[in-house]
C-alpha cells in the first residue's frame, strides 16, 4: 500500500512532492521497514515451536468400490471392453495375488501391483468372444467348394507364395524381415520337353529339392514385399523362357561333357547296328537296334554294374541276336 | 562349359531319371497327377468382401454395451477419481483437456527437443507444428497447404508475406482464403482435438445469435475487393460469411446486387440469407414475404433445393410470432419440400416442435406423427440443428403434454444406434435427461422410477437439485420412505446439503411416513432414519461453521431429534436438544410439539429426568403447550425434590393438585 | 390476416421449385468397384514370442477359440518345452573379485499355431481381430501360404525363342 | 631456484584449486551395491512393498515383470532404445507425480500403444490428478510418438502397499 503509495508520488512532478509533506511519505514508510526486518531469534536448542500443524484438507469420502453396485447378471463385456490393466474395483472378483510365507493370506486385490502388471485376458471371456466373432462373421467367406484336399487345390492352384507379417510392440510398424518371398511349384506343373527341362534344371540349381519336385526361389533383395514377390515370378519367368533358348555352344558339347550315357549317340550303338546289318546290301532298310535293348545298355553303364543289370543285359544280347 | 559347370551342381541320379524318362513330348499337370476319379469337380472362388481399415473396429464396438455403473470413459475408473457432482464433471474433463494442453505448449515452446522421428509411419500430430514468422520463406503451396489445414491465423500471415513479396497468388488460391476467412471471420477457432472443451462450452456461454460478429472492412472484404471480375463463388463465400457472423443488412444487399449483375448463385448461399430473414424484417408477413422471394427467385435460377433450404426456412417460420400463420405456412412447405425428394432431418423435425409446440399456444400432437415416422431409424449427422431435436422433444414430452410413453419412444430412439452422437453437448444432455426424469417421476410408479433412477444415475445424469426435489415429492406421495437413505446419500455425494428446501423435505418424508416396525423389510428402517437425521445435523453443523448459508430452524431441529429418538440414539438426542436449548435465540422457529412430545417419551423411557424437564422448561419459555408434558413427566418419573420443585415453577403448583 | 395469406400466392414459388429440380442433374449413383476374386490360402502358421508361458497359452486358447466360432479349420497348436535363454555373466561387482559373477538371463517361450483353408477375406479377418487383441509382451508372426494359379505367360511353353 | 621462487605461489593456487576439486571420493563402496536387494535394519522398521521384498531372481516366479515389451525377446527389434525410453518414462513419471508414486512404474507396450500403470497415493485432489494424467499422457506421446495411456490406481495411504518391514 504505502509502497504504491510512493510510486504515486514519485510520478508527481518534483515540485508538487515537495510540496506535500514529506513527514508524511516518511511516516509511512518506516512501519514497512520494521516489518521486513523482523528480528530472529537464533533457536539454538531446536524448540520445536515452529512446527505447525498443516490445515486439515477436508476430503470428499471416496466413494465405494463400483463393484458393490454391480448386479449378478450384470453384462461383463460393457464393464471390461478392451484390454486394461487390472483395477480392484472394477473387477467384482474375490482374487488374490502374490507368495507368502507358509501359513499367511496372500495379499488381496487391493493396491496389489502384481496384478497390475499380469496382462489379464478379462476382456476376452468366453462370451466376449462369442460376441465379437459374430459381429464380424459377415467380412468372412468360406473356403470354396471342390478344393477341399490338397491334392485337389495342387491342381489347380500350384503355385505357393509364402510371406511372412511380424507384429511387435514397437513404434513403428515396418520390419526387415517382412520384405521376404518365398514362390514354390511343382517342377511336374510346368511343361518341359527334355533339354529344357535339363536346362532349367541347370538354371535353378540348388533352388529345386529332388525329394519333394519342388522349385523355391527365395528373394529379399528388394526393400518392399511387392517388389521381391515380383521379382520372384520374375526369375521363374526367365529361368522358365531362357531353358527354351538353345544356344549354339550348347550343340559343341562332346561326348567327355556329357554327364549320362545316351545310347543314342554312342559307338556302342553303331556296334550293335554294324552287326545287325552284317550282311545286309547298300538298299536295304537298315535294322536298328530294339529299344529295350538300348535301354538294357543305357542302364547298364548309368548305374553301374550288377547282376540285375548284367542279367538283363545277357538276356536282351541274346533276344537281339536270336541266339 | 556353363552347362557342366552348372550340372555338378545338381545331384548326379536325379538328373538321369530326369532325362531318362524324356522325350519329345510335354509333361503336364494333368497327366502327371494319379487322380482321375475326381478330375474337374466345378469350384467356384467367392468374391473378395471389400471393407475400409476400420470396420471391423466399427464391427467390434458395436457389440459393447453401456455399464451403468461406470463413468463415461474419458473419466479414469478409479473411485477416487470418478466425478461424483455435475461440477466435478465439467471440472475433471477440463483438467485433464488443460493438463493437454499444457503439455502442447512445451512441445511447441522447446520444439527442439521434439524434432526425432521414431514413429514409422510418422504421426503428425505428435511433432511440432510449423511456425511462419515475418522472416519464413513461403510459397503458394504453403499457403495452400495452411488453407487445407484451416489454419486461419497462419494462412492470413502467410498470404501477407506472399503480399509483401509481391509473388503472384492464383485465383482459385485466393478464393480458398477468402472462403476460409469467412467462414471464421478471420478468427482462430477452437481447435479440434479440445473435444472436451467443445462438450461443456454451452453452458456458460449461451451463444447469443443477436450482435453482429462480422469483422467490417477486414481481410475478408479486401479479398473479396481483390478479386475482379466478381465470380459467383467470391458472391457466395462473402454473403455467407456475412451471414453466419449477422451482418445481415450488408449481406442481403450483396446478393441484391449479384441479383441485379445476373450472377449465379448457389443453393446455400440462399439459405444463408433465408436463415437471417428474421433480422431483416420485422413482422412475421414480412418475413414470409421475403422469404417466398428469395425462393422464387431460387427457382428463376434453376437451384434445387437442398435440406438447408428447409431447415433455413422452418427456422424463418419459427420466428413467426404470429402462431396461425406459422402454422399454416409450415403445413405447407413441408409437403412440398417431400415432393423434392428433400428428406427432413432432425433438425427439421427439431422446428416443426419449436412451431407447433409453443408454451402459450394450443396443445399440438405432432410429435406423435414425427415419432411414428422415425422410430426405429438411425440418423447422421446433416444439419448443425440436428443436435437440438433430442432435448426438445423431451421438453416437449415433458412440459407440453406430459406424456410418459412418449418420453419413452424418444428415450428408445435415442438408444437406437448411433443416435447418441447426436445428443449435442453436456447442457442439452442435461436438458434431456432433466426433462425426462422430472416427467417419469411423476407419471411413473415409485419403484420403477427408482429402477430408472438407478440405471441413470450418477454416471449418465446427475439431477439437479429441482429434479432432486421433483423426487422428493414423488416419494412423499408415494409415501416411500424405505429410499430416502438411499437418495440422501447420493444429496450428500452430489454436494445438495446446503439447500434448505430439499434437507427440508427429506426430514418432513421420514418424520411423517413412521415405519411400521412389523414389516420385516421396514426393520432397519428407524434406524437408517436416525442415521440420515445424525448426518444431516453433523453437515449442517460444520456447514455453519464454514460460513455456508444454510443453517437451522426449529423444525428441522425437531425433526432431527425425532428421528433420532426413533431410531433410539437418546444420546445423540439429548445432544441435539441441548442445542436446541442453548441456541434458542439463534434458531427460527420451534421444534413441533410432536417432537418435543416424542422427546420427552424416550427420557422416560431412558429415565433421564432432567433432560425431560429441560424439554419441559424449553416448552415453557417457547410458549409452547406445556401442560401434556409436565403430565407426561409426572406420570413417567417418580420426581426427586428438586426436580419437583423444578416442575412446579415451570408449570405451577396448580397442575400438582389436579 | 389468412386473406392477406392467400394474395401472397404460396404456392407459385414453391412448385416453380419443384419444377426447377426436374432439369437438374440426375443423382449420381455411388461408384462400386468391380468384385473381384478372393485370394486364397491353404496355411496360416502363427509363431508368438513371450517371456511368460502362461499368457501365450492363454492367448492361444483366445485364438483358437475365435478360429472354431469363425469356422476356421484348425491344424497342429504346439509349443517347444524349453525356452530359450539368452545369458549375459557380468562381474557382480563393478571392477574387482573376478571370482564373483552374475548371471542374467531373458528367456524367449515360443509357441506354434496352424490354421488352414482360409480365403483371403477370412485371413484378414481373423489375423485382424486376433492381432488387435494380442496381450501386451508378445510378438507375432503370421507366415500366410498363398495359392496361385500358374500365371499365364507360364502355361505353354514359348512359341519362339 | 630463482626461477621457482616465483613460480611457488602459482603451483601453490594451482594445487589448491586441484585439490578442491577432487578432494577424497566419499561415496559409497559400490562393489557391495546391488539393485533390488535391501538390508535388514535394527529396529526392523524399514518398510518393504511386495515387489522390494522379492529380489530379482525371483522375477517370473514370484513377482512379475515391470516392462512388458517385445524388444527384450529373441529378436526383438530395437532393444536398447526401449530400455532408455523405459528409463525416461520413469523419470517423467515419479518426477511429475512427485512424492505420489507408492509402487514401481509398470509399463506395457501392446502395437504402438503405451500404457502406465501405477499405484498412486490420494494425496492431491482428483482435479490435479487430471491434469497431470492429461499432460504425462499428451506430453509421453509427444516424446515417444505413441499413444499413451496411463492406468492408475489410488490408494489412500502409502501404507497399503506395505507387505512387510525388515
Amino acid at each position: 500500500m504505502s509502497t504504491g503509495l510512493t510510486r504515486v508520488w514519485e510520478r508527481l512532478p518534483l515540485k508538487k512532492q515537495a510540496a506535500q509533506s514529506g513527514i508524511r511519505v516518511f511516516s509511512q514508510q518506516q512501519p514497512e521497514i520494521e516489518d521486513e526486518e523482523e528480528f530472529r531469534v537464533l533457536n539454538l536448542r531446536t524448540v520445536k515451536q515452529q512446527f505447525q500443524r498443516r490445515r486439515e484438507v477436508r476430503r470428499d469420502p471416496v466413494t465405494p468400490p463400483r463393484t458393490n453396485r454391480m448386479a449378478v447378471d450384470q453384462d461383463w463385456t460393457a464393464a471390461w471392453p478392451a484390454p486394461r490393466s487390472f483395477h480392484p474395483a472394477s473387477v467384482p472378483l474375490p482374487l488374490r495375488q502374490g507368495f507368502t510365507e507358509r501359513g499367511a493370506a496372500a495379499p488381496s486385490k487391493f493396491a496389489n501391483a502384481e496384478l497390475m502388471k499380469i496382462p489379464n485376458f478379462l476382456h476376452l471371456t468366453p462370451p466376449a468372444i462369442r460376441q465379437q466373432c459374430e459381429a464380424i462373421k459377415k467380412f468372412c467367406s468360406p473356403w470354396p467348394k471342390g478344393l477341399e484336399t490338397e491334392a485337389k487345390w495342387q491342381r489347380h492352384f500350384p503355385v505357393e507364395v509364402i510371406t511372412t507379417d511380424y507384429l511387435q510392440s514397437l513404434p513403428t510398424i515396418r520390419n526387415l524381415e517382412a520384405r521376404r518371398v518365398t514362390i514354390s511349384l511343382k517342377l511336374s506343373d510346368l511343361k518341359f520337353d527334355a533339354h529344357a527341362r535339363d536346362k532349367f534344371l541347370r538354371l535353378v540349381g540348388d533352388r529345386y529339392n529332388k525329394d519333394t519336385d519342388t522349385v523355391t526361389f527365395v528373394t529379399d533383395r528388394c526393400p518392399l514385399r511387392k517388389q521381391n514377390y515380383d521379382y520372384a515370378m520374375y526369375l521363374l519367368t526367365a529361368c522358365y523362357h531362357e531353358s527354351f533358348v538353345t544356344e549354339p555352344w550348347e550343340a559343341s558339347k562332346s561326348e567327355a561333357d556329357m554327364e549320362v550315357y545316351l545310347f543314342e549317340r554312342n559307338q556302342s550303338k553303331i556296334a550293335a547296328e554294324g552287326i545287325l546289318n552284317w550282311s545286309a546290301k547298300e538298299g536295304d532298310n537298315k535294322i536298328s537296334p530294339p529299344p529295350a535293348y538300348a535301354q538294357c545298355v543305357e542302364q547298364l553303364i548309368n548305374e553301374g554294374e550288377n547282376e540285375y543289370n548284367l542279367a538283363k543285359y545277357k538276356e536282351e544280347v541274346k533276344k537281339m541276336l536270336n541266339v | 562349359m556353363f552347362l557342366s559347370r552348372h550340372l555338378r551342381l545338381l545331384p548326379r541320379a536325379s538328373i538321369a531319371r530326369s532325362l531318362g524318362s524324356s522325350g519329345a513330348h510335354y509333361t503336364t499337370a494333368a497327366s502327371s497327377n494319379a487322380a482321375p476319379a475326381e478330375e474337374d469337380s466345378p469350384f467356384e472362388i467367392p468374391n473378395r468382401i471389400e471393407r475400409t481399415p476400420t470396420d471391423i473396429l466399427q464391427a467390434l464396438a458395436g457389440t459393447v454395451g453401456r455399464d451403468h455403473t461406470a463413468p463415461h470413459y474419458k473419466f479414469h475408473d478409479d473411485p477416487f477419481l470418478i466425478p461424483m457432482s455435475n461440477a466435478a464433471k465439467r471440472t475433471y474433463a477440463m483438467s485433464k483437456e488443460s493438463g493437454r494442453k499444457a503439455a502442447k505448449w512445451i512441445k511447441e515452446e522447446h520444439r527442439e527437443l521434439f524434432l526425432h522421428q521414431e514413429a514409422q509411419p510418422a504421426v503428425e500430430k505428435f511433432a511440432p507444428s510449423m511456425v511462419y514468422t515475418e522472416n519464413s520463406e513461403v510459397d503458394e503451396s504453403s499457403l495452400q497447404q495452411l488453407i487445407a489445414q484451416s489454419e486461419v491465423k497462419d494462412a492470413v500471415l502467410v498470404y501477407n508475406l506472399l503480399e509483401q513479396k509481391g509473388s503472384p497468388i492464383s485465383a482459385d488460391l485466393k478464393q480458398s482464403l477468402l472462403e476460409l476467412v469467412c467462414f471464421h471471420n478471420n478468427q482462430e477457432p477452437l481447435p479440434e482435438e479440445y473435444i472436451e472443451e467443445r462438450w461443456f462450452i454451452q453452458n456458460n456461454r449461451r451463444r447469443d445469435r443477436h450482435g453482429k460478429t462480422w469483422k467490417d472492412g477486414d481481410l475478408a472484404e479486401k479479398l473479396y475487393a481483390e478479386i475482379e471480375p466478381k465470380t459467383p463463388q467470391a458472391y457466395a463465400s462473402l454473403i455467407r460469411g456475412m451471414a453466419k457472423y449477422l451482418q445481415c443488412e450488408r449481406a442481403y444487399a450483396l446478393l441484391q446486387e449479384a441479383g441485379e449483375k445476373q450472377i449465379q448463385l448457389d443453393t446455400n448461399t440462399f439459405n444463408s440469407i433465408i436463415e437471417i430473414v428474421s433480422y431483416l424484417k420485422d413482422t412475421a408477413e414480412q418475413r414470409w414475404q421475403l422469404c417466398t422471394e428469395l425462393l422464387q427467385e431460387m427457382s428463376q435460377q434453376k437451384l434445387r433445393p437442398n435440406l438447408g433450404t428447409l431447415n433455413a426456412v422452418l427456422q424463418c417460420i419459427s420466428t413467426f410470432g404470429n402462431f396461425k400463420l406459422a402454422r399454416s405456412s409450415a403445413l405447407q412447405v413441408l409437403p412440398e419440400f417431400k415432393q423434392l425428394g428433400v428428406n427432413p432431418s432432425l433438425g427439421t423435425y427439431y422446428y416443426l416442435l419449436i412451431i407447433f409446440c409453443r408454451e402459450r399456444g394450443p396443445v399440438s400432437h405432432v410429435i406423435v406423427d414425427i415419432l411414428n415416422d422415425i422410430a426405429g431409424k438411425e440418423f447422421q449427422i446433416e444439419h448443425p440443428k440436428d443436435t437440438y431435436f433430442f432435448a426438445t422433444a423431451m421438453d416437449v414430452c415433458r412440459n407440453h403434454l406430459n406424456d410418459k410413453s412418449l418420453a419413452k419412444k424418444v428415450d428408445e430412439l435415442l438408444h437406437t444406434g448411433k443416435n447418441y452422437d447426436l445428443v449435442g453437448d453436456s447442457f442439452k444432455e442435461s436438458v434431456y435427461y432433466r426433462n425426462y426424469l422430472a416427467l417419469l417421476c411423476q407419471t411413473e410408479s415409485i419403484e420403477d422410477f427408482m429402477l430408472t433412477y438407478d440405471l441413470l444415475v450418477p454416471n449418465i445424469y446427475i439431477p439437479e437439485p429441482g429434479i432432486m426435489e421433483e423426487i422428493l415429492r414423488a416419494i412423499e406421495i408415494n409415501n416411500a420412505v424405505e429410499h430416502v437413505p438411499r437418495i440422501w446419500s447420493d444429496m450428500v455425494v452430489f454436494d445438495h446439503t446446503h439447500r434448505e428446501s430439499l434437507l427440508l423435505s427429506v426430514l418432513r418424508i421420514m418424520v411423517d411416513n413412521k415405519p411400521n416396525a412389523e414389516l420385516p423389510a421396514q426393520q432397519q428402517l428407524p434406524e437408517q432414519c436416525a442415521k440420515v437425521a445424525l448426518d444431516m445435523y453433523e453437515r449442517v453443523e460444520e456447514a455453519m461453521k464454514r460460513l455456508r448459508k444454510v443453517s437451522f430452524t426449529g423444525q428441522m431441529l425437531g425433526n432431527i431429534l425425532t428421528l433420532l429418538v426413533r431410531g433410539g440414539n437418546f444420546e445423540k438426542a439429548s445432544e441435539v436438544f441441548a442445542h436446541i436449548d442453548k441456541n434458542q435465540h439463534r434458531i427460527p422457529g420451534t421444534p413441533a410439539e410432536s417432537a418435543l412430545h416424542e422427546y420427552v417419551e424416550a427420557s422416560v423411557q431412558e429415565k433421564s429426568p432432567s433432560q425431560a424437564l429441560a424439554a419441559l422448561q424449553y416448552a415453557v419459555e417457547n410458549n409452547m403447550e406445556s401442560s401434556a408434558l409436565a403430565k407426561l413427566i409426572h406420570e413417567g418419573f417418580t420426581l426427586n425434590e428438586t426436580h419437583l420443585a423444578k416442575l412446579k415453577t415451570l408449570v405451577g403448583e396448580s397442575f400438582l393438585d389436579k | 390476416m389468412l386473406q392477406a395469406l392467400k394474395s401472397l400466392r404460396w404456392a407459385q414459388p414453391l412448385r416453380a421449385l419443384s419444377t426447377s429440380t426436374a432439369g437438374t442433374q440426375p443423382i449420381v449413383s455411388p461408384k462400386t468397384p468391380a468384385p473381384e476374386p478372393d485370394k486364397l490360402y491353404s496355411k496360416l502358421e502363427i509363431e508368438l514370442r513371450g517371456i511368460d508361458p502362461a499368457v501365450l497359452k492363454s492367448y492361444t486358447w483366445f485364438a483358437t477359440t475365435a478360429a472354431d466360432h469363425l469356422g476356421i479349420e484348425k491344424g497342429k497348436c504346439w509349443s517347444p518345452r524349453k525356452a530359450h535363454h539368452e545369458r549375459m555373466t557380468l562381474l557382480k561387482s563393478v571392477h574387482i573379485y573376478k571370482k564373483h559373477r552374475v548371471q542374467y538371463e531373458v528367456r524367449t517361450h515360443f509357441r506354434y499355431m496352424n490354421f488352414h483353408k482360409l480365403t483371403g477375406s477370412t485371413l484378414d479377418t481373423f489375423l485382424e481381430y486376433i492381432e488387435r487383441n494380442l496381450p501386451e509382451g508378445v510378438a507375432l508372426q503370421a507366415s500366410k501360404t498363398e495359392l496361385q494359379q500358374i500365371p499365364e505367360h507360364l502355361r505353354q511353353p514359348p512359341e519362339q525363342v | 631456484m630463482n626461477f621457482l621462487k616465483k613460480l611457488v605461489p602459482q603451483v601453490a593456487l594451482a594445487e589448491a584449486q586441484l585439490l578442491s576439486r577432487s578432494s577424497i571420493h566419499t561415496s559409497a563402496v559400490c562393489c557391495r551395491v546391488q539393485s533390488g536387494r535391501y538390508r535388514i535394519t535394527t529396529k526392523r522398521n524399514r518398510p518393504l512393498t511386495y515387489e522390494m521384498a522379492n529380489p530379482p531372481h525371483f522375477i517370473g516366479h514370484r513377482k512379475s515383470w515391470n516392462s512388458w515389451n517385445t524388444s527384450t525377446l529373441e529378436d526383438g527389434l530395437r532393444p536398447s532404445q526401449t530400455a532408455i525410453e523405459d528409463v525416461f518414462i520413469r523419470k517423467f513419471m515419479t518426477g511429475t507425480w512427485h512424492a505420489l508414486v507408492c509402487s514401481e512404474v509398470i509399463i506395457k507396450r501392446q502395437h504402438n500403444t503405451i500404457r502406465i500403470a501405477a499405484l498412486i497415493r490420494q494425496a492431491i485432489t482428483p482435479r490435479k490428478m487430471y491434469f497431470l494424467i492429461g499432460y504425462t499422457e499428451e506430453l509421453l506421446s509427444y516424446w515417444m510418438q505413441c499413444p499413451v495411456t496411463l492406468e492408475l490406481q489410488t490408494v489412500g495411504d502409502k501404507n497399503d502397499v506395505i507387505f512387510k518391514y525388515i
